[in-house]
């Protein structure tokens, strides 16, 4: 039942990525490299940032590491020198959103070096300490991931992940949801919303939230109402999911710092599932120079309009 | 206008079309003396391509008990391919909508160009009497009403800080 | 705080019938930010405007909200009157209570209720409206004329000489269109070459017209004042410049037996041919599909031969691109073909004349050409399948004209005339023939048509039978027409040597796809949309776009030319003007929030996204982002709904402005 | 013949609302024709009409059904269906004429042709109690009936010895079916529930 | 390939005066190894009288028996043109029209079943079955023999209900013919009526009827007509002989049915098509070509 998983790559992982680090800080290929590193509570990673080869020690991988470093590109950039190729370490998961963001002129592919992180899984939840990853304690998002290896990387450790059979957590949820009726589902979800208190920790931790002043800020006009009452929380839930649609690629960030445990990646998965449907598009698999809902094809389908 | 009693319930539609063909085609419908339900209110736009899902949910939390988006037929644009953005747009959107759980009856799209006043009045005719049927949008309503947050005071901290206010 | 006034016009009875004016008023004057409301008769009359005049300035308003007919038929008639006063136009908005109002309900207290309602929307808008000044840009003073058939000829004469540069495309290797192939013309029986000709040479000599014949329209850019439009000039295989026209190439080619269509394949012409004799320019095309040279490789005998050496067969296709200010759009019309059978319902098309397979059914245009003194026969009337002089001609009137089962319910409104035109001619070539006419009803309006249809029936004894024919069949070599005499109220039933069909008129192959091209709107059969039926009938609703002719629908010679000299009119009005006035409904970035993911870049369609670089004091590179061309710019908005962040707004239609009418519901 | 007295067209004398039975029993408008007569071009029985189809829709737009029931043209249609297919506003007229004969039918009007109304009831009746056609009875009936004693007579013979006509039939095994449905039928009428 | 089986409506006249449509039938088909099962206990179709007096009885009837055909599997193969114009119009017009549809299942009591595929045997032999299959099959090709395909009125209208050919122009019969071997002619009045609605109450009009379109054949050159309709039959067939009295020619065009025609093709003996029911004798036309 509580089956473990095999995180004995990752110390091999751990290796590779610190000689690499010490390598190429070491010749100035880069200017820092953003990873990983232990916390002082036993057990447990924290994201970092090193500018010095000798420091290359202190990173590491482990099933702990659930952080999608992507941000630290993006909007939390204050810690990393402005000039320089920077080196980052990514799992595949965060793989896809460094290529989102690349496709959205964020990022230059040429300024950044990918540190690639063959992947078992990682953690649901890293609150209790020395957490054994199992088929019970794994995140969701990796029991659907399809990029255990990451691909296009300009360094990956020689490792072979491996994982059991897992079950679809999302999919299995969605079709769950799918076979209720309008109203239960509406009643689902306010329960869910209804929870929120505006905390915004989903949009600060997620990659693509990079926008300067988010249109939920506003007041002139006032699109989304700010305070944490139901209304304004399914509207910016709403909103969240809609600017999300075709470019999440599902790291699952969002629902892992939410405080209230509302299921966000459900709404990022069921819109990344329409739009494979229609459209045939998966995020993150490559650069693209229009996410699905900045192109069109003329005989795309309109069976909902008169 | 009133939707008090369910009986005599009047639904409120919301209707955001581009001015070049649907809004053309209603002016069509009215110059021709064609007559149809009095409950749709009609927010011009330049192009299908302008309207942004936030304004369907704004129009639903304002107490709209339907929507009516509505443009030029595929490759008649004005402005060559806005239509086509809006098809995918809200294609996704309506997914979403429904997924949250709101009745995707209550939202209709169209193609009427400038020449089709007749199907405007078909389109209007239709939806009102469909969401008359269905009776008032409640979801939204109900969510504006709920005051209070309802968060959970599992977490031992939680109730801890909760028992010190 | 803004001082709005509002103004609910009756437009005579026409709204007050069923709205409660007076009341609008009073409602709208309890909305906050309403300093005045009044109502009056028409507000669009010159005291009605003087009425806002005057209450602006006495009132000192600050937004104006006029609640009467549609804004596409007066918002800028009002915004010229509040600018006149002395307000920014862009701050008086327009409340449609007639057309999407009192035209449409009956109910009085329902359609108040909605009046009031579509009032205080607006009012809650124009709160929102800015102050926005209107665009200049410069006007290309150069026409575009697409087709060149008489209205396009006629257009681009009159434009070329009222002193403006003028291109000239026409799809076929020749201008002249229809009007080349009739033989005469009604009502007055001039021969429509000698009238056609030199004008068609005018267009040939004239310095300010270039003419792209053979070329079809790839692209058009730009908006009125500036258009870019790309020509595809199709490879004719002879170079233009080299070719003398002297013909002999087409003496010599040895292919000689393809239909030619010019005469509705009753001759023959070769592989390398002129359309017909007095074609415009008189340079030959080779048809690659037929030639030798083309197909096998081998024979290259019209080369050899050519002196000036223009024969060239590499030629390629190649694309021009012309700046031009105005475009009229003379496209014309084809005429419905009876021998294809429609895909689909299995109703339409006409299986019971056998779907024109009998020789001896021809319709209209290539009884032109029979009659034509340069047509195949040399102007005599001999039937297609034995060349005999047919001496019972039946001609059949609305052979899919006004047949909704075959797909077109309307008139094609030149049948009646042509037909009775056609009855003349014959019986001007054959004495001793006599012609037969089925009809549903003679529509014959305009200068002495009348007259001249009932001349073809009184002095050249044309048999006018009130009845159509329901089916046509061959017995020996005859074709029976099986038809009714609903006077008499018995069938009629006739054997014939020739049938002519009046087939209806449709608009020219591919309208649609040129119409997509240009972004100008057309109706469920694919003629062209003027702007309004009655006041605006030359133009389209998109700006510096003109219609000349039967692209539009239905038109007799005379109404094309006429409609083509209104075009040519109104382009020079255009040109009158160095810098045209646009509205500035552009899109802008909002330059802080902008973080350049350009999906505004991605989304636009006209290309009127740029990137621009911001910098600080020192010099250093902030962040590029997006900047929006506002010459460019077409104001659809797609951008901004696009945008993530909201950092673009479109002028006039802004969020704020939408919101507030959302929330004014 | 059709009466040639003339019509004084009034409101009142324009007996629309039997017009629109007609039109909802055919599924088909009168108003759409524009008289261009290609129905009667086409018809293959005109020339034993009195009135010729297009005038027939012409009687109705005008309301004057009586006299399409007076005249015989109805009872002359073959139901062959060319004026439907040809006719440029898809006007059913075939349609309209089986509505014309119901209307008749259930007036018992002053129809001039009892034969094709006699042949017709005769064909229902043997629905009714025999489920199919047997044309020997059919035959044999109608001529009884219709006192058309010798009628076909040089046939008859020929065609049994053809094993063309049979004399006796198996009966079919769920006649109450048809029984049924003929009494529903009548029923609904009687109801008013269907025309 | 293996063919798929129908249910088969033979129609009244098939087994009455028709009998050697049916047979011919029944025996083609079971040489092309199609299976064709007959409805059981299936309903007159109510043809042309019906309609012509009482629409609800008609589309009554011919619910039911789309409701017995459920009893058998396949698409419903029809014989007779007339109820095939009029199976297909009920479906269609019940489709269309709610009210219609809710007299008729009052009618029958029953909730419709009436989605079944309706086919006229020349669409089984030309579609399904297909031409190039048929004519592997022919053994006796029907080389020299003008025929003149017959389609009557009835067989691709009403023109608004989808049926199985061009309304106006169509060619199914005629490609039948040439994958048979045999030389269709053109003519006049391959779509004119021939008054089958009056074979008993006016006799007088299908003569001449009947008599102009016999004329146009053998104007057209034609050894035989083709039908496949046993009203049309009825009146070319039973009563050619009177009507050459009273129009006083002599046409002796034998007239035969579709399957007859092709089952000669495809090797079946007289006797198995029913060849001695015609009145108008076909043998010494047929022995001349060499068909027998």
């Amino acid at each position: 039942m509580n089956q473990q998983i095999s995180t004995t790559i990752y110390n091999d992982i751990t290796d590779a990525v610190r000689k690499e680090a010490a390598r190429i800080l070491g010749d100035g290929t880069v200017t820092a490299v953003v990873g990983y590193t232990s916390t002082r509570r036993t057990g447990l990673t924290q994201p970092l940032v090193i500018t010095d080869a000798k420091e290359a020690d202190k990173l590491l991988f482990s099933e702990t590491c659930v952080n999608n470093l992507a941000v630290y590109l993006t909007k939390a950039k204050k810690e990393i020198p402005k000039t320089g190729r920077i080196a980052i370490m990514v799992k595949g998961c965060d793989l896809k959103a460094l290529v989102g963001l690349i496709g959205e002129a964020q990022l230059k592919r040429e300024e950044l070096y990918l540190i690639g992180l063959p992947c078992n899984g990682v953690l649901k939840s890293t609150t209790i300490p020395g957490t054994v990853l199992t088929v019970e304690t794994i995140a969701p998002k990796c029991c659907e991931c399809d990029v255990q290896t990451p691909v296009g990387c300009d360094f990956l450790p020689p490792c072979k992940p491996e994982q059991p059979e897992l079950k679809a957590v999302y999919s299995a949820e969605i079709a769950r949801l799918e076979a209720m009726s309008p109203r239960e589902r509406w009643d689902y979800w306010q329960e869910q919303f209804s929870k929120c208190i505006k905390c915004y920790a989903c949009r600060q931790v997620c990659p693509f939230c990079f926008c300067e002043q988010c249109l939920c800020d506003r007041n002139k006009p006032q699109m989304v109402e700010t305070t944490p009452r139901p209304a304004g929380n399914f509207a910016w839930h709403i909103v969240r999911a809609m600017h999300l649609a075709g470019r999440c690629a599902g790291c699952a960030e969002c629902e892992r710092v939410c405080p209230m445990d509302i299921p966000l990646n459900l709404l990022n998965r069921k819109m990344a599932k329409e739009l494979k449907e229609l459209y045939d598009y998966e995020a993150g698999l490559e650069v693209n120079e229009k996410g699905p809902l900045a192109s069109f094809n003329d005989k795309d389908d309109q069976s909902f309009i008169k | 206008m009133t939707a008090n009693i369910e009986n005599s319930f009047e639904p409120k539609i919301m209707a955001f079309v581009c001015t070049w063909c649907t809004y053309a085609g209603a002016d069509l419908a009215g110059t021709s003396r064609m007559q149809y339900p009095a409950n749709v209110r009609v927010l011009k736009f330049p192009c299908t391509g302008r309207i942004d899902p936030v304004f369907i949910l704004k129009a639903f939390q304002q107490g709209a008990d339907g929507v009516l988006i509505s443009g030029c037929h595929p490759g008649d644009c004005h402005y060559i391919a806005g239509n086509f953005h809006a098809r995918r747009r809200f294609a996704v959107f309506r997914k979403l909508l429904e997924f949250v759980g709101v009745d995707l009856n209550r939202l209709q799209f169209s193609w009427v160009s400038a020449a089709e006043g007749g199907k405007w009045v078909e389109v209007v005719t239709e939806l009102t009497e469909r969401i008359r049927e269905m009776g008032p949008m409640t979801e939204f309503k109900e969510l504006a009403l709920t005051e209070q947050w309802s968060g959970m005071l599992e977490s031992p901290e939680l109730q801890e800080a909760y028992k010190q206010i | 705080m803004s001082r709005i006034g509002v103004f609910v016009c009756h437009c005579g009875e026409n709204i007050s019938r069923t709205v409660d004016v007076e009341q609008v008023a009073a409602k709208a004057a309890l909305i906050p930010g309403v300093a005045y409301a009044t109502d009056y008769k028409y507000m669009c009359s010159d005291p009605g405007q003087g009425l806002l005049k005057k209450a602006i300035t006495e009132q000192k308003l600050s937004h104006i909200v006029v609640a009467a007919c549609s804004p596409r038929m007066h918002e800028l008639t009002f915004r010229k009157a509040v600018a006149s006063a002395g307000l920014n136009p862009f701050l008086c908005e327009m409340a449609n209570i007639r057309e999407h109002c009192s035209w449409v309900h009956e109910d009085r207290t329902e359609a108040t209720t909605k009046a009031i309602e579509i009032v205080t929307m607006m009012v809650e808008r124009v709160k929102k409206n800015r102050t926005l000044d209107t665009i200049t840009v410069p006007v290309t003073k150069r026409a575009l004329v697409i087709g060149g058939g008489i209205a396009g000829i006629q257009a681009a004469l009159d434009i070329a000489d009222a002193g403006h540069q003028v291109v000239l495309v026409e799809r076929e290797p020749s201008i002249g269109g229809h009007m080349a192939q009739l033989s005469e013309t009604f009502p007055t029986l001039d021969c429509s070459q000698c009238i056609m000709t030199p004008k068609m040479v005018d267009v040939a000599n004239h310095p300010n017209i270039t003419m792209h014949t053979y070329s079809e329209i790839e692209q058009v850019d730009g908006y009125i004042g500036n258009f870019q439009v790309t020509v595809r000039k199709k490879a004719r295989s002879v170079d233009e410049d080299k070719c003398t026209g002297c013909g002999i190439c087409i003496e010599k080619c040895p292919i000689r037996k393809i239909p030619n269509s010019f005469d509705c394949n009753l001759g023959m012409r070769p592989a390398i041919y002129v359309p017909f004799p007095q074609a415009v320019p008189n340079t030959p095309v080779i048809d690659r599909e037929n030639c030798t040279m083309f197909k096998t490789g081998k024979c290259g005998l019209c080369q050899k031969v050519c002196g000036p050496g223009a024969v060239d067969y590499q030629q390629q296709d190649q694309l021009v691109v012309e700046d031009v200010g105005a475009i009229v759009v003379a496209t014309g019309f084809d005429l419905y073909n009876i021998s294809e059978k429609p895909k689909g319902s299995p109703i339409k098309g006409y299986g019971e004349f056998g779907h024109g397979k009998i020789p001896d059914v021809i319709d209209g245009m290539t009884f032109e050409r029979l009659a034509s003194a340069s047509g195949p026969t040399g102007g005599k009337i001999l039937r297609p399948s034995d060349g005999k002089e047919p001496k019972q001609v039946v001609f059949i009137q609305c052979v899919g004209s006004r047949a909704r089962e075959k797909g077109i319910s309307y008139c094609s409104k030149i049948c009646c005339m042509y037909t009775a035109k056609h009855t003349m001619l014959y019986k001007h070539k054959v004495h001793d023939g006599q012609a037969y006419v089925f009809f549903m009803d003679a529509r014959v309006p305009g200068k002495s048509y009348d007259e001249f249809w009932r001349r073809a029936i009184e002095e050249e004894e044309a048999v006018y039978i009130r009845g159509m024919v329901s089916r046509l069949y061959q017995k020996g070599d005859k074709v029976v027409v099986m038809g009714s005499d609903i006077a008499v109220g018995v069938q009629a039933e006739i054997e014939a040597d020739l049938v002519v069909l009046a087939t209806a008129v449709q608009p020219r192959s591919g309208a649609d796809r040129l119409a997509q091209k240009l972004g100008i709107s057309y109706d469920n059969y694919q003629f062209y949309s003027e702007a309004h039926a009655k006041l605006r009938p030359v133009e389209c609703a998109t700006a510096g776009i003109y219609l000349a002719g039967a692209c539009q629908g239905p038109k007799d010679i005379p109404d094309s030319v006429s409609q083509a000299s209104a075009a040519a009119a109104k382009v020079m009005t255009l040109f009158a003007k160095d810098r045209l006035e646009r509205e500035p409904i552009v899109a802008k970035i909002n330059e802080a929030g902008c973080v350049g993911c350009f999906y505004c870049k991605k989304v636009c369609a006209y290309g009127a996204v740029e990137e621009k670089e911001i910098r600080d004091r020192q010099g250093n590179l902030i962040k590029i982002i997006a900047h929006i061309n506002p010459g460019i710019c077409a104001g659809c908005g797609t951008c901004q709904a696009t945008c993530p962040s909201k950092s673009v707004e479109l002028n006039g239609y802004t969020d704020e402005q939408i919101v507030a009418m959302i929330e004014a519901l | 013949m059709g009466s040639k007295k003339k019509m004084v067209i009034s409101q009142k004398t324009m007996e629309l609302d039997i017009v629109r039975k007609v039109e909802e029993l055919s599924g088909t408008s009168v108003r759409r024709c524009f008289q261009c007569g290609k129905c009667s071009a086409g018809c293959p029985m005109a020339t034993f009409m009195d009135h010729p189809p297009n005038r027939i829709v012409r009687l109705l737009q005008l309301g004057q059904w009586r006299r399409i029931l007076e005249g015989r043209s109805i009872w002359y249609c073959a139901s062959c269906e060319t004026c439907s297919t040809r006719c440029p506003n898809r006007v059913h007229l075939a349609a309209i004429m089986d509505a014309l004969r119901k209307l008749a039918w259930d007036h018992e009007g002053p129809s001039k042709e009892s034969y094709v109304q006699l042949a017709n009831k005769l064909f229902l009746e043997n629905i009714r109690t025999y489920g199919r056609q047997y044309e020997m009875r059919l035959a044999a009936v109608f001529n009884l009936k219709s006192g058309k004693l010798l009628k076909d007579f040089m046939l008859g013979p020929k065609l049994i010895t053809k094993g063309k006509l049979k004399m006796f039939h198996q009966k079919n095994k769920n006649m109450a079916e048809i029984e049924k449905i003929f009494q529903r039928i009548e029923e609904m009428r009687k109801k008013g529930e269907a025309l | 390939m293996s063919n798929p089986s129908y249910a088969y409506y033979p129609g009244c006249s098939l087994h009455a005066s028709a009998g050697e449509y049916d047979l011919s039938t029944r025996e083609l088909f079971a040489a092309l190894g199609v299976k064709l099962t007959e409805i059981p206990d299936w309903f007159c179709c109510g043809a042309t009288p019906a309609h012509n007096v009482d629409e609800l009885l008609s589309l009554s009837l011919c619910a039911k028996n789309f409701e017995l055909a459920e009893q058998v599997g396949g698409d419903v193969a029809v014989a007779c043109a007339a109820c095939f114009s009029r199976l297909k119009f009920t479906q269609h017009t019940l489709e269309a029209n709610e009210t219609k549809r809710v007299q008729v299942e009052k009618a029958l009591d029953a909730p419709l079943k009436i989605d079944r595929t309706v086919k006229h045997l020349l669409e089984i032999l030309v579609r399904d079955y297909g031409l190039q299959r048929l004519s592997e099959k022919v053994s006796r090709p029907l080389s020299g023999l003008k025929v003149a395909c017959y389609y009557g009125c009835l067989l691709t209208r009403p023109p608004d209900v989808p049926n199985l050919d061009c309304v106006e122009a169509p060619t199914i019969m005629e490609d039948l013919i040439e994958a048979a071997g045999g030389t269709p002619v053109e003519w006049t009045h391959r779509m004119e009526c021939c008054g089958a609605n009056f074979t008993l109450s006016r006799p007088g009009v299908v003569l001449q009827l009947s008599n102009n379109i016999l004329k146009s054949a053998k104007d057209a050159g034609a050894d035989c007509i083709l039908v496949a309709c046993p009203l049309c039959h009825g009146n070319l067939d039973i009563r050619q002989k009177e009507i050459e009295n009273t129009h006083s020619t002599d046409y002796g065009l034998p007239v035969l049915y579709v399957t007859q025609l092709v089952g000669l093709a495809c090797g079946l003996t007289p006797d198995k098509l029913g060849l001695e029911a015609l009145i108008v004798n076909p043998m010494p036309l047929l022995k001349k070509k060499g068909l027998l």
